[in-house]
């Protein structure tokens, strides 16, 4: 029979490419010869945009960058101006962000599960995982009175202090949430239909990975423990007790297990965060009201933080004036999304779909 | 050749090489270790352009900064040491104008293609608004004329 | 076989839990906080025309305007407007304020018959509800 | 005579038309005129049945994801399908420039005719207590065999015809399905022929022992052919919405796609129907218990109808070759056991044994 390859773009509008990823693929039947991820249909410019903003203004495009774990974003670009204006920060805040970070971690790989579901063809995990992303919105409401975009993580600090009813509903949270996170698992682990669908799809050996620049759940799930929360730690991590989930085999299945297992990690951290936060101010008083426009700094910084994705990082480049002259953002799912053909080629449309939901790209940051 | 050594204000020590060594003192880099392409950047100082290279290690906790500036705006490309300075020397391209030689597949990522400018050079003008169409066949054409295509 | 019955008996027990959805228009939110962002308010009374929340809004939402309206302290007489379509309900301009006229009230509910979103000085200083009854 | 037949025919006395009074060709009008009446109030019938199948889906699986479900029009929301049918019915009919434009018209009616007409077939009641049956041709198994063929032809003409990228892989996707559990299907069905000798739906299912018991691994198979035939998630391949999108209905718009939509959960409820006449039958000679033996199918199929929603809800897809895989090589092989097992079962039976 003479072999017919067919041209088939997935996306920009496809329910399952998690936003406005286009792939196009070359089809021998169902059989994937080539797939090339073409990107950009999100991009905003949030680098050049950055320019003439003062500096917490731009925290405010941090936000927009991956929706889904925002606090995460901020994290990252006040680290690097802190570093860049040596800003002194009060301890309880430090913990106050830390606690913020995890919870905003659970938060996104609550996301990526529903959604995966729903590659999948299985609709119901979609509605219990964002039943308890609710929880932790509302709790990040109660903080910083919004529900998506928080801008909480401010330079020299956190903007509100921790409101007397969150410990409560923290404690409510913090006991109920492995159990429904136990049976969110069980929807998945064990069904075989998923276990055929996952164990030995999409492949990355940790050479690939890491010569792609991977990092994150990613690359722990092809068996390499590197997690910039040990390795390079910031804030309080090396003070707290808490685990970093690999799994070997380098497929979609590991993936599912390591971000599963990470999530009950940051619910460990976010809990030692809560305990040990001391009592006392939770912001610099000199970066504060007027002093939002004095921020200067000159030279550059280089910031490193575990997003949810992999390394977040953002190089900021001052000139002494309170706008930075050149602000870089690393994004961790982009580079996990240039390995696709890595990973798909040669298998069926199915297992693209599966593998792309697993590298759990999002598109602001992506995109940028 | 190292021009420059220091550390940069966050304490990190960075070199900055001329472009003839690039490629040998990277591969040198990740035989030491540096196996880590965390991020390639590209700076416009109005005067000169500065594309920096942050490398660390999967294995160590070390990272290094390596900084060279392009004259007439060309580098070689480090695809053949790390797969993904790939996307990012598209990357660069798009938005700064940078050319690699020897790069497998130097398209723009972001923009369509046919934009006008590399937005991130200080001098790009953007009082001119851009609009992108698909011509018939499936490519992307650019026009300042609002009215032009649907 | 025996990881999909346990899958399906996990689906089937949810049917004996409550709905958590919550009937929006009818039942009132139950989390919602003081503390919530919503729509810029403007006191202008103390509103000295200092133009630092038009420095720091992030996308240029915040811009002054010249009004006219005596309080004493305002000699230049602009006041602060805001373009409620591109507002991100950041917060900036209520942290930056030295008068603390400028703040973000906590209400939601913006929709109005007109497709105005420049909230012009005199229509800023006024809560949604006050315009609502003025429609 | 039928019941029903018998009640259209009385009323249209009642209110004065009867033909039959002038000679043989007015008793033949007649009877055509009862019978399209009959036939419309089946159509009718099946409509209102896809309705409630559609309400009954929503809000049990709102129920089973903490939601609500529709609850705005009319009361608990019962009037919802009739709002979205009325915004079908008002959508412009789309069709893209590339299709073939008759086959693209004519495919969702392939779809939904058969379905109709195989909802005539199955035997309801009893044939000595209220007659509920409409036809009673000695081959309702192969009829009904026949006209479920025809709905995966449609989905393949659709699908061939639209156009489009999605939609071709869609429709061979459908065709690719249809073949892998359809032979299982039919041979499993054989092994019930061969035990009850007949082609009768009314008399295999008035088997007193429950083919569901003497046959389970035909059962079983059939349990599995009919969640591919009824092409919902786990087996939904043909239209697997988050790989093609919607697979061979991509192109639909309005009122054509309602009908592949109503088309659908008529499959599902026409599944529940099917499974628990053949093999859920079980008569009895008693006619309080045969008398209201439309009650019992009812409650069998809607447990049926049940647990084919509750595998829709919970469960992941399969890939396509993986279902081939097990059509053909798990299905297949299992169907022939159980042919020599019925075969087994008839010889018992007869006692040749």
């Amino acid at each position: 029979m003479e072999e017919r390859i067919i041209d088939v773009n997935f996306g920009p509008q496809h329910p399952s490419t998690h936003g406005v990823l286009r792939v196009k693929v070359k089809l021998n039947g169902e059989t994937i010869v080539n797939a090339e991820p073409i990107i950009g249909y999100l991009h905003r410019n949030a680098e050049k945009l950055s320019e003439d903003k003062f500096y917490p203004s731009v925290a405010i495009f941090m936000d927009r960058l991956d929706y889904v774990s925002n606090h995460n974003m901020e994290l990252g670009y006040v680290l690097a101006v802190e570093k860049l204006a040596e800003v002194q920060v009060p301890e309880r805040a430090n913990w106050i962000r830390m606690m913020v970070v995890e919870l905003n971690r659970i938060a996104s790989h609550l996301v990526w599960a529903g959604t995966m579901g729903l590659d999948l063809g299985m609709i119901t995990p979609f509605f219990y995982t964002f039943r308890e992303r609710e929880k932790i919105i509302q709790l990040f409401e109660m903080l910083s009175g919004a529900r998506l975009t928080y801008n909480y993580i401010s330079i020299g600090g956190v903007y509100k202090d921790i409101p007397g009813e969150f410990k409560d509903k923290f404690l409510e949270f913090y006991n109920e949430f492995p159990k429904r996170l136990d049976e969110i698992q069980s929807l998945f682990m064990e069904n075989e239909i998923f276990i055929q669908r996952m164990k030995g799809i999409g492949y990355l050996s940790p050479e690939k990975a890491m010569s792609y620049s991977i990092t994150g759940p990613v690359l722990r799930a092809s068996g390499i423990k590197y997690d910039i929360r040990k390795n390079f730690p910031y804030l309080y991590y090396d003070k707290v007790d808490f685990e970093i989930p690999t799994a070997k085999d380098g497929d979609n299945f590991s993936r599912f297990i390591v971000r599963m297992e990470e999530m009950r990690q940051s619910l460990k951290i976010a809990k030692q965060a809560f305990d040990k936060m001391p009592e006392g101010e939770y912001f610099n008083p000199l970066y504060r009201k007027q002093g939002l426009i004095k921020i200067k700094g000159k030279g550059e910084s280089y910031s490193r933080t575990e997003s949810p994705r992999g390394e977040f990082g953002v190089y900021v480049i001052g000139d002494g004036t309170s706008k930075p002259y050149r602000v870089r953002i690393r994004s961790p799912a982009f580079h996990a999304l240039s390995a696709t053909n890595e990973m798909v080629k040669g298998s069926k449309i199915a297992d693209m779909i599966a593998t792309l939901s697993t590298l759990d790209p999002v598109f602001g940051e992506v995109d940028r | 050749m190292i021009i420059e050594k220091g550390k940069n204000k966050d304490g990190t020590d960075y070199i900055l090489i001329d472009k003839e060594s690039l490629i040998d003192t990277l591969s040198s880099l990740k035989r030491d270790g540096y196996n880590y392409l965390v991020l390639m950047s590209a700076v416009d100082y109005k005067k000169y352009r500065e594309v920096v290279y942050h490398l660390s290690s999967y294995n160590e906790n070390k990272i290094i900064v390596v900084k060279v500036r392009p004259e007439d705006d060309t580098l070689p490309s480090a695809t053949p040491i790390w797969d993904s300075a790939n996307w990012f020397e598209r990357e660069l391209y798009d938005l700064m104008g940078i050319k690699f030689t020897g790069h497998p597949n130097l398209k723009r990522i972001f923009l369509p293609e046919g934009w006008v400018g590399h937005p991130l050079r200080k001098d790009y003008d953007l009082s001119k608004e851009q609009f992108v169409n698909m011509n018939d066949d499936g490519t992307d054409r650019v026009s300042f004329d609002p009215k032009d295509g649907w | 076989m025996k990881g999909i019955i346990k899958g399906l008996i996990t689906v089937t027990k949810h049917m004996f839990r409550k709905p958590v959805t919550v009937q929006y228009p009818e039942e009132p939110i139950p989390w919602h906080t003081k503390r919530f962002r919503g729509r810029v308010i403007l006191n202008l009374d103390s509103c000295i025309g200092c133009t630092l929340c038009a420095q720091i809004c992030p996308n240029h939402a915040d811009h002054m305007v010249h009004y006219e309206y005596e309080n004493g302290k305002n000699w230049r007489k602009i006041y602060p407007a805001v373009d409620i379509g591109v507002c991100t309900y950041c917060g900036l301009c209520q942290e930056i304020c030295p008068t603390g006229s400028i703040r973000l009230s906590n209400e939601f509910e913006l929709a109005h018959f007109d497709r105005d979103m420049d909230y012009l000085p005199d229509r800023l200083s006024r809560t949604e509800t006050e315009l609502k009854y003025h429609d | 005579m039928n019941t029903i037949i018998w009640l259209i025919n009385f009323i249209l006395k009642a209110i004065g038309i009867n033909f039959a009074v002038y000679g043989y060709y007015g008793q033949l009008i007649q009877t055509v005129l009862v019978d399209l009446i009959g036939a419309l109030l089946i159509f009718l019938a099946a409509a209102i049945t896809i309705i409630i199948v559609i309400y009954i889906f929503r809000k049990y699986m709102a129920d089973l994801q903490q939601r609500i479900g529709p609850n705005r029009v009319g009361p608990y929301g019962i009037f919802q399908l009739i709002a979205d049918a009325l915004k079908m019915f008002g959508k412009e009919d789309i069709i893209p420039d590339n299709t073939d434009p008759l086959l693209f018209r004519f495919a969702p009616y392939l779809v939904f005719i058969p379905l109709i007409l195989s909802y005539l077939l199955i035997p309801y009641g009893s044939l000595y207590h209220w007659l509920i049956i409409f036809t009673n041709v000695k081959v309702t198994l192969l009829l009904v065999l026949a006209f479920s063929a025809m709905v995966p032809i449609g989905e393949i003409i659709a699908g061939f015809s639209s156009g489009s990228k999605y939609s071709l892989l869609g429709g061979i996707r459908a065709a690719a399905q249809d073949l892998s559990y359809e032979i299982p299907m039919v041979l499993s069905l054989v092994g019930v022929i061969i035990v009850s000798s007949s082609l009768n739906l009314y008399t295999i299912s008035s088997n007193t022992i429950p083919f569901a018991i003497l046959e389970p691994i035909g059962f079983f198979i059939f349990f599995i052919a009919m969640i591919a035939k009824i092409a919902v998630p786990p087996l939904d391949l043909p239209e697997s919405e988050s790989e093609l999108v919607s697979g061979f209905n991509i192109e639909y718009s309005g009122l054509r796609f309602g009908i592949f939509y109503l088309g659908v959960f008529g499959n599902i409820f026409f599944a529940s129907l099917f499974i628990s006449t053949v093999y859920l039958g079980g008569g009895s000679d008693l006619p309080w218990i045969s008398g209201l033996g439309y009650i019992w199918l009812l409650i069998k199929a809607f447990i049926f109808m049940f647990i084919f929603l509750t595998l829709w809800i919970a469960l992941p897809r399969i890939r396509v070759d993986k279902f081939m895989n097990i059509g053909w090589r798990v299905l297949l092989p299992l169907s022939i056991i159980n042919l020599i097992w019925s075969v087994g079962i008839a010889a018992l039976m007869s006692g040749v044994i």
